[in-house]
């Protein structure tokens, strides 16, 4: 049976189509955007409310062994805020990890409708799939983390990097991800090894004869000459730590001018001297940022309220840590990776956490081509998700923006560009390309997201403009369109569905499976003919 | 203002949660109106009247003339007015409390007073495990207020605890004061094994002997003024009967936990 | 106006409004605590040249403090808030902290206005002092070598009353001493004010400036009985001797009632007069007018 | 080790066919439930539609393949006499629906997949849920839950790992093969052998694999660890902790030194301890002691789990609700309570008025008192194995078996998924698909919403 809606009347942002504000009908058959409809076609009346099209989130943690530990670790944390079963819609817990069910309805309930899980390690991947079939409504997919593998870092050493490509084409083959990933080059294997970390882009990993300097290199390559739809995804070393913002610049140079994506940027954008007292360097990093067309980054927003620092990057997990007191998981894992978890909360009154705070909109409010900067919080590291709808109001108001300078801390403002206050206002459009069109002509996606043409997936979010108030328009879309089916009806979530989990399948060469065989036959715990993820653990029957 | 007076009726073995029985939620009630508030009765919501009998608009006054052992949740949370019970109480009564008094003649399920903010939560007879205690994972279990037990109390009493004054006239379980921040306790008859286990700061007074941990320290025997302070406050403030060569008494102090911060202290009475 | 046959001038009792604070130090027996009170109230008679004005307000009965210990109150006043916990910490500091057995507790514990004093004495401990908070109030375990001294947090700080007074004329400077005596032994009963002087007594009334110095108070000269016929004297023939009892209150209502107490009672044979000093209203908030203070009191 | 040479000894029978009586083959990389290494690399010849021979599997393992439950070709049960698998469902979800206060409980010994499943019967029923490991298991999770841990899978133990303490624990018999896979094999960063240090209750046998033993009196045992945590701490002990220890303070000063100079240290215990030896302090005790450790050097703590797929149970509950195990539905969202929620205490206290049982043998799990108050209330058991209670529940659902004659997703006990391909093919659904359809069932019969 065909599917037909018609949304008619809307004003349109569809930044990839270069739509400004039209109003246009959206034509809509099975699941998919036409060009046109039949006029007996059911009609949705739309009259007066935004489209853009659904939100696609490219970096944030919703699925994953770090994940459900950090579930596991925090029922205070979901206590507080119950999500009910309501009719078919299964119920779960919030918070800054909420369940699976509530994670992909939450989603939806922002208008978002793709999200991407940006850290599994490739032993995880198994149970990161099985987490993904329970997140409903929205299309996701995984990252997986390459930066510290031993079998990679040893192929790099050894100066093969064919075999180190080839090894990445597998892994992403066979545990079914999405995009490489790297975190803290080699400062993971160094903090298993002895619980220490790397500094320098050159300094070299623990007896392994390979620097990070190389594993970026070698694994911006592979992603390229892999076609990847999605380049390298970088987490650069020295996360959170002053002076970093050097690393980072040097780690953009480090990739040649191929593509790639630096992540969390926020984090990345440190002055001063390690051990000290951090200062902004957003200019200086986006200086590069906007001059280099290779490079796009996501920011990391941090946003006051509770968070869960949930990361690869054993040093990090540590050093919050002892920062905070607070409880602390590491899990050294699988010769692959790390994993550290610590709750953790931005306050306002603190100092450090203002000056993060600012740091991130600096580098929003300063981005000269947004197609190339996407909005996230590293959910739940900076804050939920929950709380982009905010952080749009900040982009887009400068008025409350203003105001609620006034409210932090002043001292965490020092040295940075927002203390004298920055005009841009972010406008529909713009706000659309950061949080739509661009993370998904980032993700390769353009094809069939991030955009309402003909031959889009019909996820499509509608909003009442609200100018006065952005954070209330955002955070409650009257309705929400997954694949052409209302998920959202006057601002409740109704109904759900089941989106597909996205995954690269690359071409490489199946002789480098002999040697990985070999490796995991004396180091792995596991067989290598069980390791690949099956067709049947990927997505619902 | 009179008492609103809930008999409690034939009460199921499916448990019966009933947080609406908290003063300001009865308070400018009519007797009707208590009576339709709902109930959770296993996997579906009631009305209180269902199971009790309402005498008396809602007031900040409440009484309830039986035991509600089964019933949980019984002034959780509650901020003001003074609720009795003349018998029993379930699980987590007066839990998260913030203010009022609330007086419960029988025992006491587990978690009661837990991560109790404020007011005054007494137990006429004895006190489940995780009195005062953090619910799981939480960063702090009481952090204010009083929660007196007339009786014995179970294991983990004041687990986590950040904040308040805890006293007990009988026995205390094992992992009295775990894991606590700050605060005070105050064990009149003996305690379990492991007491004050991962102190960090606080005081746990005992007027008996307890097992010590080997990670305390025998500081010095002296009369703390503090405590002088204390045990008065318990004493004129809640009524709790302290014999008077505890207030003014000779203490050995032994301080620890220094497998954890090592600020807190065990105080045990030795003589007048 | 007379009573018991003195001359009551028709004049008042210029005061004005400070900032007062009460500290109730106890101790393990009476006299320990009254030995820290008399050292803390030391060197405390004026706020000119003390910084501060204290004295003892009485002692407390074991059953009136809050460790149940015999105590002494102290009640001590300057300017403004600031000006009382920067003395009251000093002084506490120097005087109970370091004395044998002493806690020392707030008595204003209703006050909004709170001034930190253990706050500020607790980093005598070196970051081994210990808080604990009882019945909402913080107090400090500060380590000593006797043992803990304890102190509470804050203080609570009221608007209060100083500079009330009176003056004795005297026939005889024994006449005049003997009725200030009697005067202080009477006022002694009054909570909430003290006496600051030495003995509750205060000789040397000052005027306002001075003559050839540059300095900001200087003997009363109009009050001088030497310098009678040498300066345009304010006393009556007769008059051989001025004595002034000087009361600082926590309330105006308090030192009104020092002064019902203190005047009847200096009301002795020998005594020609009582007055009392004021700036002609210029300088103080309150006139205490001396003839309205004694309506209805027995002549 | 290895079970060939008693291969035939002992026949399984029943339900479990293969497609062609007679054919045999080979199935590599068989995945081993009976213990928590979850071996995967197990060899198993199938004949007949039987596994007949189990290579590279320990005693243990053995025992789990070749003993396959006899069924006599039942599918299900109603009332106790033979049903259809669909009528056992449909009396089951009349039973429950019904049920103001029912409990599921078990999942050790399903599933992933019918885990799952099975949360979503118990949202759809706001039932009471938890796994047949909580009671075992709790205070080692409630540790966890208040201060983290500082861990590692089983490959960092393998490839690191010089230093292996067993802290009341001899794996050579709970969990056979881990020294052979994860502490003698040659790992990428130890080679050579690698020091095992054995603590022990002083009055039992210690492992055979340690090269040193240190007996401690049983009951000491958090006051060892609490004062060994001081000492790693730089703390001084005083002269009275050597009476709470039970052990000289120096043995332990020495020991916390040994710990503090090796490579890569891996504290093993067991996360599940017998009832008798479960302490609320004892796990916090671990985890606080290796996260002490790891200001020094890498240490891990590793908390052994027992048979079947109960890691799994815990992190399937946790993804679908936020909470591990003890999770109430009855407000229409879930909520943790271990003691409140925990099925001994929800049985003693006769809270239940109807339970399902889902893979487990309650009676290898629960206190007596618990078991004789389920005797009384209606139950209905979805299982693979036929049991004395299957036989006499309200509804009795066999299953296949979870990873042996039905695909299943397996977790190790470092959290690490596998995925256990069907070696033998079964008439029998699998738990997922009768779960799926129960749900299916109490969907049509209770309102989304409000009393049933």
């Amino acid at each position: 049976m065909t599917v037909r809606l018609r949304i008619a009347g809307a004003r349109m942002y569809d930044p990839l189509r270069g739509v400004d504000g039209d109003v246009r009908d959206l034509c809509i058959e099975d699941g998919r955007i036409v060009e046109r409809l039949p006029g007996d076609a059911p009609t949705l009346d739309a009259r007066g409310l935004v489209a853009m099209p659904g939100g696609v989130d490219m970096h944030s943690h919703i699925a994953g062994p770090k994940v459900n530990l950090a579930r596991k670790l925090q029922p205070e944390d979901h206590r507080d805020d119950p999500q009910p079963r309501t009719g078919a819609l299964r119920s779960g817990t919030g918070g800054t990890v909420p369940s699976t069910w509530t994670t992909g309805y939450r989603y939806a309930g922002l208008g978002y409708t793709t999200v991407m899980e940006a850290a599994v390690p490739p032993s995880g991947a198994r149970s990161a799939h099985a987490e993904l079939r329970e997140t409903p409504i929205v299309d996701k997919g995984f990252y997986v983390l390459m930066g510290n593998n031993e079998y990679l870092m040893r192929a790099i050493a050894r100066g093969e990097a064919g075999s180190a490509r080839d090894f990445a084409g597998w892994l992403i083959c066979a545990a079914k991800a999405y995009a490489i990933k790297i975190v803290n080059p080699g400062g993971v294997a160094a903090w298993k090894s002895r619980r220490a970390d790397v500094r320098g882009l050159d300094d070299p990993v623990d007896g392994l004869g390979v620097t990070p300097r190389q594993i970026v290199r070698t694994l911006a390559a592979a992603a390229e000459e892999l076609a990847l739809p999605h380049p390298v995804h970088i987490h650069c070393n020295n996360l959170g730590i002053a002076g970093n913002a050097a690393t980072t610049l040097e780690t953009m140079r480090a990739v040649e001018g191929r593509r790639a994506h630096f992540t969390h940027l926020q984090f990345h954008s440190y002055g001063g001297e390690p051990g000290g007292r951090p200062s902004s360097k957003a200019a200086e990093v986006m200086e590069y940022v906007n001059s280099h067309p290779n490079i796009s980054v996501d920011v990391g927003q941090v946003m006051f309220g509770p968070a869960t620092a949930m990361t690869a990057d054993g040093p990090v997990g540590h050093l919050l840590h002892q920062l905070t007191g607070r409880k602390w998981v590491n899990v050294d894992v699988e010769l692959e990776t790390g994993c550290g978890i610590v709750p953790y909360e931005y306050k306002d009154r603190r100092t450090i956490h203002v000056l993060q705070w600012a740091i991130g909109l600096e580098i929003f409010l300063t981005a000269r081509d947004l197609w190339r900067v996407v909005l996230s919080t590293d959910h739940p590291n900076g804050g939920s998700f929950l709380s982009y709808p905010r952080l749009m109001r900040l982009l887009m108001d400068r008025a409350f923006r203003d105001e609620e300078i006034k409210k932090v801390k002043a001292n965490g403002l020092e040295g940075t560009s927002l203390k004298d206050g920055l005009d841009r206002e972010y406008s529909l459009y713009e706000i659309a390309i950061i949080t739509r069109a661009a993370p998904a002509r980032l993700l390769g996606l353009q094809a069939r997201k991030g955009h309402l043409g003909p031959g889009a997936d019909a996820d499509v979010a509608l909003y009442e403009d609200n100018p006065a108030d952005r954070e209330a328009m955002f955070r409650a879309p009257r309705y929400v369109l997954k694949g052409g089916r209302l998920v959202v009806e006057e601002g409740q979530l109704r109904s759900q569905v089941f989106g597909r989990t996205l995954r690269a399948a690359p071409s490489y060469d199946r002789a480098i499976e002999h040697d990985v065989r070999a490796f995991f036959d004396r180091y792995g715990t596991i067989q290598f003919d069980n390791f690949a993820i099956a067709d049947d653990e990927v997505d619902r029957p | 203002m009179t008492a609103t007076v809930l008999t409690p009726l034939d009460l199921p073995r499916v448990p019966l949660e009933a947080e609406a029985i908290a003063p300001e939620r009865l308070a400018g009630r009519s007797e009707r109106e208590v009576a339709l508030l709902p109930v959770q009765i296993g996997n579906a919501t009631a009305q209180l009247g269902e199971f009790f009998r309402v005498r008396g608009a809602g007031s900040d006054e409440i009484r309830i003339d039986g035991d509600v052992s089964r019933v949980k949740g019984i002034g959780a949370g509650m901020t003001r007015g003074r609720l009795v019970v003349e018998g029993g109480v379930g699980m987590h009564a007066g839990a998260r409390m913030r203010g009022g008094e609330l007086v419960v003649m029988g025992d006491a399920g587990a978690w009661a007073g837990a991560e109790m903010v404020g007011g005054v939560l007494r137990i006429g007879g004895s006190a489940g495990d995780h009195a005062g205690a953090a619910y799981p994972g939480s960063r702090r279990g009481m952090t204010g207020g009083a929660l007196l037990v007339g009786g014995n109390a179970g294991r983990e009493l004041g687990g986590v605890m950040r904040r308040g004054l805890i006293a007990v006239r009988g026995s205390a379980g094992d992992y009295s004061g775990f894991n606590m921040i700050a605060g005070s306790i105050v064990l009149c008859g003996g305690a379990g094994r492991r007491t004050a286990a991962g102190m960090k700061r606080g005081s746990l007074v005992a007027f008996r002997s307890l097992e010590l941990l080997p990670t305390f320290r025998y500081a010095c025997t002296y009369r703390p003024e503090f405590l002088a302070l204390l045990l008065r406050t318990l004493r004129d403030l809640f009524g709790f009967a302290i014999d008077a060569r505890y207030v003014s008494g000779l203490y050995r102090r032994y301080s620890g936990d220094f497998a954890e911060l090592g600020r807190g202290e065990i105080l045990i009475w030795t003589s007048d | 106006m007379r009573l018991n046959g003195v001359f009551i001038e028709d004049t008042f009792a210029e005061a004005f409004a400070m900032s007062g604070a009460r500290a109730v130090i106890t101790g393990r027996t009476q006299a320990w605590a009254r030995e820290a009170a008399t050292r803390m109230t030391g060197f405390a008679t004026s706020v000119i040249g003390c910084k501060c004005e204290a004295g003892i307000e009485g002692d407390l009965p074991a059953d009136a403090t809050p460790d149940g210990r015999p105590g002494t109150s102290v009640l001590l006043f300057a300017f403004n808030p600031e000006g009382v916990q920067t003395r009251i910490v000093e002084r506490i500091g120097q005087c109970v902290l370091t004395c044998p057995t002493t806690a020392c507790y707030d008595g204003l514990a209703e006050e909004p206005v709170r001034i930190s004093v253990g706050g500020q004495l607790r980093y005598f401990g070196d970051k081994f002092q210990l808080s604990k908070v009882i019945d909402g109030r913080r107090y400090w375990r500060v380590p000593v070598m006797e043992g803990e001294f304890l102190v509470e947090e804050t203080f609570g700080a009221r608007p209060a009353v100083g500079g009330g007074n009176f003056l004795i004329l005297g026939e005889s400077a024994d006449a005049a001493l003997a009725a200030a005596e009697a005067a202080v032994a009477a006022m002694g009963r009054v909570r909430g004010v003290i006496l600051p002087f030495p003995g509750g007594i205060v000789r040397s009334g000052s005027k306002v400036g001075s003559r050839h110095y540059s300095l900001k108070a200087t003997t009363n000269d109009a009050y001088c009985p030497t310098l009678r016929g040498m300066v345009e004297s304010a006393l009556p023939d007769g008059v051989n001797s001025v004595l002034e009892i000087v009361i600082d209150g926590l309330t105006v209502e308090a030192v009104e009632e020092a002064m019902r107490v203190g005047i009847p009672a200096a009301c002795r044979p020998g005594v020609h007069s009582i007055s009392a000093g004021n700036y002609g209203g210029k300088l103080g908030q309150y006139a205490l007018h001396l003839r309205k203070l004694l309506e209805g009191v027995p002549a | 080790m290895g079970g060939g040479d008693r291969a035939g000894t002992r026949e399984p029978q029943g339900l479990v066919r293969a497609a062609g009586p007679g054919v045999a083959r080979t199935v590599e990389n068989a995945v081993c439930t009976f213990c928590g290494c979850t071996c995967d690399d197990i060899a198993l010849r199938v004949e007949g539609g039987r596994i007949v021979e189990a290579r590279r599997t320990c005693a243990l393992g053995d025992d789990w393949f070749r003993g396959q439950p006899a069924t006599d070709g039942l599918a299900a049960r109603v009332e106790g006499r033979p049903a259809t698998a669909e009528e056992a469902i449909d009396a089951a979800a009349r039973m429950l629906a019904a049920a103001r206060s029912p409990l599921i409980y078990g999942l050790v010994d399903a599933s992933g997949e019918g885990q799952a499943a099975a949360v979503a019967v118990a949202d759809l029923l706001g039932a009471t849920l938890d796994t047949a490991s909580s009671a075992a298991h709790e205070a080692s999770m409630c540790a966890f839950q208040h201060r983290g841990k500082t861990s590692a899978t089983l490959g960092e133990i393998k490839n690191r790992a010089d230093c292996v303490v067993l802290w009341g624990v001899a794996p050579e018999s709970s969990h056979p093969r881990f020294f052979e896979r994860f502490v003698r094999a040659a790992g990428l960063y130890v080679s050579g052998p690698r020091t095992v240090i054995a603590v022990a209750d002083a009055g039992a046998a210690a492992s055979r694999e340690a090269d040193r033993t240190i007996p401690i009196p049983v009951e000491r045992e958090f006051e060892t660890l609490w004062a060994l945590r001081a000492i790693v701490r730089g703390r001084r002990l005083g002269p009275e902790a050597e009476a709470a220890i039970g052990l000289p303070v120096a043995e332990l000063e020495e020991l916390a030194a040994q710990l503090k100079r090796c490579r890569y240290g891996v504290w093993v215990y067991d996360a599940e301890p017998p009832a008798e030896r479960r302490d609320p302090g004892r796990a916090h005790a671990i985890l606080a002691l290796a996260e002490a450790l790891n200001e020094h050097v890498p240490f891990a703590a590793l908390g052994l789990r027992g048979r079947g797929n109960r890691v799994g149970a815990e992190s399937v509950v946790a993804s679908n609700t936020g909470y591990p195990f003890a999770v109430n539905f009855g407000r229409g969202y879930p909520r943790f309570g271990p003691g409140e929620f925990t099925a001994p205490e929800v049985l003693t206290r006769g809270e239940a008025d109807a339970a399902l049982i889902v893979g487990c043998d309650p009676t290898e799990h629960l206190p007596e008192p618990a078991l004789h108050v389920l005797a009384r209330v209606p139950t209905a058991v979805v299982d693979f194995r036929d049991s004395p209670l299957a036989r006499r529940a309200r509804a009795a659902i066999l299953t296949a078996t979870y990873g042996v004659a039905a695909p299943a997703t397996v977790y190790r006990m470092d959290e690490m998924a596998l995925r256990a391909r069907a070696a033998l093919e079964s008439q029998l659904p699998s738990d997922a698909d009768v779960l799926g359809r129960l749900a299916d069932r109490v969907r049509a019969l209770r309102p989304a919403d409000g009393r049933p």
